[in-house]
């Protein structure tokens, strides 16, 4: 049932969803994006790998604007939300215009995130109701069905704190998923599941590429980039270093750095 | 004496109630603004703390009285010195709320927020629903302190006139020559604020049910 | 009433043309700025009503004159700044003139105050010179503080210490208790500590001073001032006075002190 | 008028720093004790912060002065007035601090006692290297609260007979008949509390280093 | 250079570094834990593995003391930690006993759990200096070799939340090495890790070894577990299901729960 889809077919066929060009950003001196391009086509799912302190994170944070780009452009489809000014320097635009990106994505955080004092249920529904002023019984409906889905059923009335870390994590994703985003950011969003439940998590993420959803997943397991990305884009201090389909980039590098890596590592 | 005490107890408890009610809400836009990056807001907010915590609360009240006569020769009618009264103290307390919430709001970690932010809440939905709740349960303590201090601080109401239990056992103190009065006083706002624990306390466990 | 200032173009207080007149004559409302701890002039009777030798004059006078009275307990700090704004038009409570004659408007005097000095019965101190080196306390901004630092400054210059407490009360507990060696106070507050702890005290001999009993008023108001000085002296030649003083003999007051006649 | 007013700081200064000095270490342990699972102990912690924050510090430093008399007969000497003074303050304040020390601690997550207790350190250790310095993050602000109102609070040593700065002004706006030493006496607290605010903000810029 | 023991030899040899006999435990009357027992011999390394939310996080906070037992007995070496009581309820030692036996074993957290005020450097060695009262040149010199161990050089002076997720979990195994515990308890050491780290730190695990440290490892990683482990037990719903060695386990599971677990799982 999986969709195969190349990232050159793709790119012919539509305006990309999410567009990142010549992003650079630096931690106090520091450069830890160096001018780093990424294009996403709708429907698209691509893995980032890369070694630990490389940028993975950081990239996800500058694309979801929880960090300011220092230089460089960002689009969401026809929402320019970052343009390069002048002097190079990166300028954002309104609030208005960043709002409105933000409904176009979602972000399942490394550390989750979950909202301490809510339920689980309530911790994803909340902002269906509140932000996009969804109707009740149709957002809990959605909402029981993602909780099946990521096999989270007795949970709906516990508290995160009440929660292993696996179920904190896949209520972290329901959570994004119940927002209805057109690209999906994850990082490592398997890093706390055992293999049965990455298996289902992998599921999910398939029916959702199928339902034509765009995923941005950094993650270190290459089992699972292999089976779930269209493309692996491999980062390490702050650049591309190789990008291509999973096959060609995993099973086959044509860089000395990546072919390094993943000799390195266990798979 | 005891329904005497009690008859001053009722003022007291009723600019105690009228604060908490104006003082309570009012200190949340005073601490956002304390905490905003547009820095003409946080230094009006930063010299309005400050003023309000740094001078006397007994001179705050003279002057919300007086300001109108002074400044513009309007007579007081008896009415005047209840309202000053209020005003000055909801203004006083706003701003020792103030910095308590921004203590509390400060000690949220940034993942909250993120989360918030990503998931779209405006800056308003954020603070109410995801940022507040998780504060009112962290300054309980330190909210406590401040409550119990409200109660005890209604006595310097009588600087302009407003006779509330205190001011009335100084003057049985005097008449009676003896300090019963003061400590029936003392015993008065001590149930009291015992009640005031209580209800925090409650506040407190009713809000146990969740971890960070 | 509309009627205009009164006399008296030097009054202090400069905001007062934009002001209307407050005054009980003017308004036909007597409002009594008193303090609610000074027995036996004003304080908070067994009944929880404001009694007092003063209050008791005060309504006596606003019914001769067909004023309404207001009572209003005042803290004693603000009693300037709550005279000037009108939102009390007399304070009438013990208020001893002397010293006072720049700051407000009198009635005629109506009561010989003294001021004395009230030692431990065993402490060998018997005069004035005998306080030499001892520690002497007063309530602050009283008239014995005033005499101490005025006419007096001589005697009090060989104290071992002058300081002032906010209230007789708390000076007294202290005397008893040994923090300090002198109380320096009203003659009715002295005789009154004399009576309810019967050898305890002594009061020396010698008073610090003498001294008048006023109404004060808003400086300018003569207008009130002569008419409740009227109405004293018709109390005082109908025996209302006599009646008044044995009322609160027991608490020091003596009729042989009323001076206006 | 200054210099008296400058003299009477001088004692309120004198107050204010021996009340901190002795409060706020003695504060840390009773919001242990208060915090602690024995019950007896915890029990009385909460009897203590009770009292101490539910009555007047007015009325307790009337108690601490003549108690010695009033209990045993004990003849007071002119000094005792300062000690009591400074006794009432530190017990009184102890109460508040122990309460917002309450409020910080509870906040540290579970984790970090965790940790601690994982890798060994004891009790006394965990909390004076792991939860204290976190927690003096935390209540920066509150604590701040705390600290201004007692600059102000100085002012009741006078039931006592201790003359402090706002007595003088009280003593001087009663003998001049003017609000203007009023006026000073407040502007010379708002300095001081400035500073004490400017302290207080470098302190919590200092520990910004971090965040959780 | 693989140091293979079999479970069955070692426990012939030696007496257990802990052992933990018919654990009971339950949050608020459900069930987590339902009389399990595990006996770990000196230098053995044995995986902990199973569905999320089975209960193996709540095994090893039993364990380390971080939960207290409702039944069982759990003894280190010769230190009887917790011994059944008349009615059968878990009865705890003195606390002096609890901090002897603490002595005896580390633990790294899921959540790392570092202190946020203190540098990297300082994580590491507070604890060694303050509690074990050690040389200070000494635990610095260990320190720094174990940085280095980790790959966290150039993070010394930062504080945890500088740090990648990544460099937040080696740092928080560095501090519970440096306590040069007898028995280390792992809570997903590599969840958070990239392949090459995930390899890096499989290295650390097998020179522990081989210096006869004792190590149970929670891991949902089948090739880590495949990799480290001498012996694997697979947990499920509170109670242990299988337990062998690791081809036998995961590569041969005899149970029909366990071969459910693996199938479903990626690997
Ligand atoms: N707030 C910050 N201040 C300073 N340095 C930072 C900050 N955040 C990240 N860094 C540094 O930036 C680099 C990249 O971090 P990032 O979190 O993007 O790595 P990553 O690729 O996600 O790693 P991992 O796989 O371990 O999660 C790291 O060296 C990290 O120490
Ligand atoms: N404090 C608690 N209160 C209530 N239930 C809890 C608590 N802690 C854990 N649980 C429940 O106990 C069960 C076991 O949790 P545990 O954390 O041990 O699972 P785990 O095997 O480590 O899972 P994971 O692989 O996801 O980390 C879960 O169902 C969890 O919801
Ligand atoms: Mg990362
Ligand atoms: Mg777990």
């Amino acid at each position: 049932m999986r969709i195969v889809k190349r990232a050159e077919e793709m790119m012919a066929t539509a305006r990309p969803v999410v567009k990142l060009e010549n992003a650079y950003k630096a931690f106090g001196g520091t450069p830890v994006l160096q001018g780093i391009s990424i294009e996403v086509c709708p429907g698209e799912v691509v893995a980032i790998i890369g070694p630990s302190g490389g940028g993975k994170s950081t990239l996800l944070r500058c694309m979801t604007l929880l960090e300011t780009l220092d230089q460089g452009s960002l689009t969401y489809g026809d929402i320019d939300v970052v343009i390069p000014g002048a002097d190079g320097s990166a300028v954002y635009g309104t609030s208005d215009t960043l709002a409105l990106a933000r409904q176009r994505f979602g972000l399942v955080f490394q550390q989750f995130n979950l909202f301490p004092h809510m339920t689980v249920m309530r911790n994803i529904i909340d902002a269906p109701l509140v932000v996009q002023g969804r109707d009740r019984a149709e957002v809990e409906r959605q909402a029981r069905a993602l909780i099946q889905d990521m096999g989270l059923e007795g949970c709906e009335e516990k508290v995160p704190y009440q929660l292993s870390g696996g179920q904190r994590q896949r209520a972290s994703i329901a959570r994004a998923l119940c927002m209805n985003p057109q690209v999906l950011f994850f990082d490592e969003p398997t890093s706390a599941l055992d293999p049965e439940l990455t298996g289902e998590v992998l599921k999910v993420l398939r029916q959702l590429a199928a339902e034509d959803i765009t995923m941005i997943v950094v993650t270190h397991e290459m089992s699972f980039a292999r089976e779930v990305a269209d493309r692996v884009v491999f980062i390490d201090e702050g650049c591309v270093v190789e990008e291509g389909s999973a096959e060609q980039v995993i099973g086959n590098p044509s860089e000395e750095r990546t072919r390094e890596f993943l000799l390195r590592s266990l798979t | 004496m005891v329904t005497l005490l009690g008859s001053g107890f009722v003022t007291s408890l009723a600019i105690f109630a009228f604060t908490l009610v104006g003082a309570l809400p009012l200190g949340i836009p005073i601490a956002l603004m304390r905490m905003s990056r547009v820095v003409p807001v946080r230094l009006v907010a930063r010299a309005y703390i400050s003023i309000m915590r740094g001078t006397p609360l007994m001179l705050q009240m003279f002057a919300v009285y007086f300001a109108p006569y002074h400044l513009f020769g309007i007579q007081l009618s008896p009415d005047s010195k209840w309202q000053a009264c209020l005003v000055a103290f909801i203004l006083n307390y706003a701003g020792y709320f103030a910095e308590i919430y921004r203590s509390g709001i400060q000690s949220i970690p940034q993942g909250q927020y993120e989360a918030a932010e990503v998931l779209g809440y405006s800056r308003t939905q954020t603070f109410m629903r995801i940022i507040l709740p998780q504060v009112a349960k962290r300054i309980m303590p330190a909210l406590g302190n401040e409550v119990i201090t409200l109660v005890k601080d209604t006595s310097l109401a009588f600087s302009i006139g407003v006779a509330e239990m205190f001011s009335t056992a100084k003057a049985l103190v005097a008449a009676q020559r003896t300090m019963i009065p003061f400590g029936i006083a003392a015993a008065i706002y001590w149930a009291f604020n015992f009640l005031v624990e209580v209800a925090v306390g409650r506040i407190e466990k009713k809000m146990d049910y969740y971890r960070d | 009433g509309g009627s205009p200032a009164p006399t008296g173009t030097k009054a202090g207080t400069g905001s007062e043309a934009a002001g209307k007149d407050t005054s009980a004559v003017a308004t036909g409302k007597l409002i009594v700025g008193f303090d609610q701890a000074y027995p036996p002039y004003g304080y908070v009777g067994d009944d929880g009503e404001f009694t007092g030798f003063d209050l008791d004059l005060a309504r006596a006078v606003a019914e001769k004159n067909g004023w309404t009275v207001e009572l209003n307990p005042i803290d004693w700090d603000a009693k300037d700044t709550l005279l000037n704004s009108g939102a009390i038009n007399c304070i009438w409570n013990g208020f001893t003139m002397e010293g006072r004659e720049d700051d407000y408007s009198f009635s005629k005097p109506y009561m010989l105050n003294k001021q004395v000095i009230v030692v431990k019965k065993d402490s060998g101190i018997t005069s004035e010179a005998d306080l030499a080196g001892k520690n002497v306390i007063t309530q602050v901004d009283s008239a014995a503080w005033d005499v101490l630092k005025g006419d007096q400054a001589d005697l009090a210059a060989t104290f071992g210490a002058l300081e002032t407490r906010p209230d007789y009360n708390t000076a007294f507990t202290e005397l008893a208790s040994g923090a300090t060696d002198a109380v320096a106070c009203d003659l009715s507050i002295a005789q009154y500590q004399l009576a309810t702890n019967p050898g305890a005290y002594l009061q020396l001999d010698q008073a610090l001073s003498t001294e008048n009993y006023a109404v004060g008023l808003k400086k300018g108001d003569t207008a009130t001032g002569d008419k409740i000085s009227q109405a004293l002296k018709e109390l005082y030649e109908e025996g209302t006075i006599e009646k008044l003083c044995k009322k609160y003999e027991k608490d020091g007051l003596s009729f042989e002190n009323w001076i206006l006649k």
